[in-house]
């Protein structure tokens, strides 16, 4: 195909269309002797590296369009569909040449080209008003689209950004402490708990946990702690009068049990003395009661 | 609390961390018996900033909160400091990320559809990594593709507050406004941009 | 370039940097024709300083140059600013607390023939280091080992003034119904509570 036919092409489908002939020149890119040089001279050598650099620049055909559309400044609205189609079919050629991957949406882009630039041929239907679309139309939708994210994304490009533009204030902290917050546990979650665990467990037929159990159970407790500390203490000293009858019954009940566990032992030196108790008497740590002062504070 | 005081640990606290707190982070520093209320954080803020226009730095809110940050002025002066350049984003990244910015929620499909060549895998990774996305949703259609919006470390990554603050997309023009169209950037266009935002999704959607 | 400026550029650097710089680094920043010599630096540094005095930051000097820093009285308070999210207590955790409030005093061999597993020692040294659990004595069977019961912190924590007031047996029966019951932190707790378990959820559809 000759440039002049391309060109007459051209022209033929903008009239088909009832429109004036594009009017834009090719933007020239360099004046030579005073003659705006509009294409490539063919027989320049180009190496082959920088034509691949410069046709991978392209984010695809719908750039690749939009850079031909810009470039000689064509309006977007009312693209000269053969000239563009002619120009884009030459980059495919070339890329090709040049064996460079051509993603498959360059061809699926030259195959809608040319069935828009065939479509532009036929003669429209004037009368059906509104319903007739300019076969470009949905090209130049996309072009439109396209192009306004591709500005967005140079917009973005140019806010300020950190590490570029912007750089935190940042000034050391020495003697930094850290904290750990200790997780919040809710009673119910602990009652849950408990509940699964002894519905899972075998001993749950045989265990009784009452009001009375549990504080006898923590009185247990109390009463294991205390000797924990100075391993025999005056039987009448584990007992608080002021904690009134219950509390004193409770304390009884609990040391019956640890009797009963055998977690602690009565003893006593000698009859009538008073009775003290002492954790278990196999426990190694324990001292014989012979070898044990008993002091008494008041 | 006195202002003054109060300024002071806002201040210590906002360099200290080098990221943005948020006016609730800045309460939570203080016991609960002297706790500002928000006003009075507020105030102080608008202190320290007064107190910045004499210094090499400014208070800014950015999405997460507020952040004390060199004056971008000294940036370039300040880069031969740093051993490695700042990283250059790819032209395709970009325009993903802006097609998720301002379109988002948004498929790779939908991407694929504007841009009109597939999305490199590595793309959204790179995205993802740097925390600026994420997927917020899959699409109730066939294969349940992954939905993608940005995420706050996004705008403050930009020094932005919201999406609002994002430049605006250019107007889609129709085909049948050929005649009055001359001023392609004109005011008018960036009018209809403006409240573009919104109004370019719609269209999107629409069409 | 007189201080004031050069004084500017070093607070701006200093804050940018975040890391101690030294007089060449500082006197690097600058472009042949203007650099200051290190005397010009060390005085900008000397009003630095002085500007620090009514701010919560200051100048020090270390090992490898010069470092704006946050006064240090500010650390305590400032250190909430880096609290770790507090991690929930494992299932097996609260049973082992639950079991030794409602069995203490008892072993870990007994709390393990209710669980059926081994008791991790970390749970014991968590709710002994919590101040929860304490060993109160010791079971006179070979090996002897250690009874666990609940402390007064423990009871202080759950706001109970003695064990008398955790629920009793026939009130956990009705544990389905907790939520509805009674009004601790309400139901989403305890949902959360079991839907972090499928065990809990098996006895519960058990029971």
């Amino acid at each position: 195909m000759t440039e002049s036919l391309e060109r007459a092409d051209g022209s033929e489908a903008a009239a088909a269309a009832g429109e004036p002939p594009p009017q834009q020149e090719e933007m020239p890119f360099a004046i030579v002797d005073g003659e705006p040089v509009t294409e490539m001279p063919r027989d320049l050598y180009i190496p082959p590296q920088a034509l691949e650099v410069f046709l991978e620049a392209f984010e695809g055909p719908l750039d690749l369009l939009l850079y031909m559309i810009r470039r000689q400044n064509l309006n977007i609205l009312d693209i000269p569909i053969a000239d563009i189609t002619r120009q884009y079919m030459e980059y495919i050629q070339l890329m090709q040449e040049l064996d460079l991957e051509l993603a498959g949406e360059y061809l699926l882009m030259a195959a809608m080209l040319a069935e828009i630039k065939s479509r532009m041929l036929l003669p429209r239907v004037s009368d059906g008003g509104d319903d007739e679309e300019d076969p470009r139309a949905e090209l130049v939708r996309r072009l439109q689209e396209y192009e306004r994210y591709k500005q967005a994304a140079e917009d973005i490009d140019r806010l300020p950004r950190l590490e570029r533009d912007v750089h935190p204030a940042i000034a050391e902290l020495t003697h930094r402490q850290v904290v750990r917050i200790l997780p919040e546990v809710a009673l119910q979650e602990m009652l849950v708990a408990f509940k699964d665990v002894v519905q899972r467990a075998t001993m749950f037929a045989h265990l009784h946990v009452q009001r009375e159990t549990l504080s006898v159970r923590q009185r247990m407790s109390d009463v294991l702690a205390l000797l924990e500390g100075v391993g025999l203490i005056e039987f009448i000293r584990l007992f608080r009068p002021e904690e009134g009858r219950l509390g004193v019954t409770v304390t009884f009940v609990a040391i019956l049990e640890l009797l009963r566990e055998q977690l602690v032992e009565i003893v006593q030196a000698e009859p009538y003395q008073p009775l003290h108790v002492r954790r278990g008497e196999r426990d190694p740590d324990a001292l014989p009661l012979d070898e044990i002062e008993i002091t008494t504070t008041a | 609390m006195e202002t003054a005081q109060l300024k002071g640990i806002i201040e210590a606290a906002l360099l200290a961390y080098g990221q943005p707190l948020g006016i609730e982070q800045l309460r939570e520093i203080f016991e609960e018996f002297e706790r500002p209320d928000a006003a009075a954080v507020r105030k102080a803020l608008a202190a320290l900033a007064e107190d910045c226009a004499s210094r090499p730095m400014e208070l800014v809110e950015v999405a997460s909160g507020w952040r004390l940050q060199v004056r971008s002025h000294f940036a370039a002066r300040l880069s031969k400091l740093w051993q490695e350049r700042p990283t250059r984003y790819s032209r395709a990244l970009l325009e993903t990320l802006a097609l998720i910015a301002y379109r988002q929620p948004i498929t790779r499909g939908e991407i694929e559809d504007v841009r009109g060549v597939t999305v490199n895998p590595n793309i959204v990774r790179t995205l993802t990594e740097r925390g600026w996305i994420r997927v917020v949703g899959h699409r109730e259609v066939p294969g349940h593709p992954e939905l993608l919006g940005t995420t706050r470390e996004f705008l403050d990554y930009f020094g932005l507050k919201s999406l609002d603050e994002m430049p605006s997309l250019a107007a889609l023009r129709d085909m049948d406004d050929i005649g009055i169209q001359l001023d392609f950037d004109g005011p008018a266009t960036v009018q209809a941009a403006r409240a573009g935002l919104p109004a370019a999704n719609d269209a999107d959607a629409a069409s």
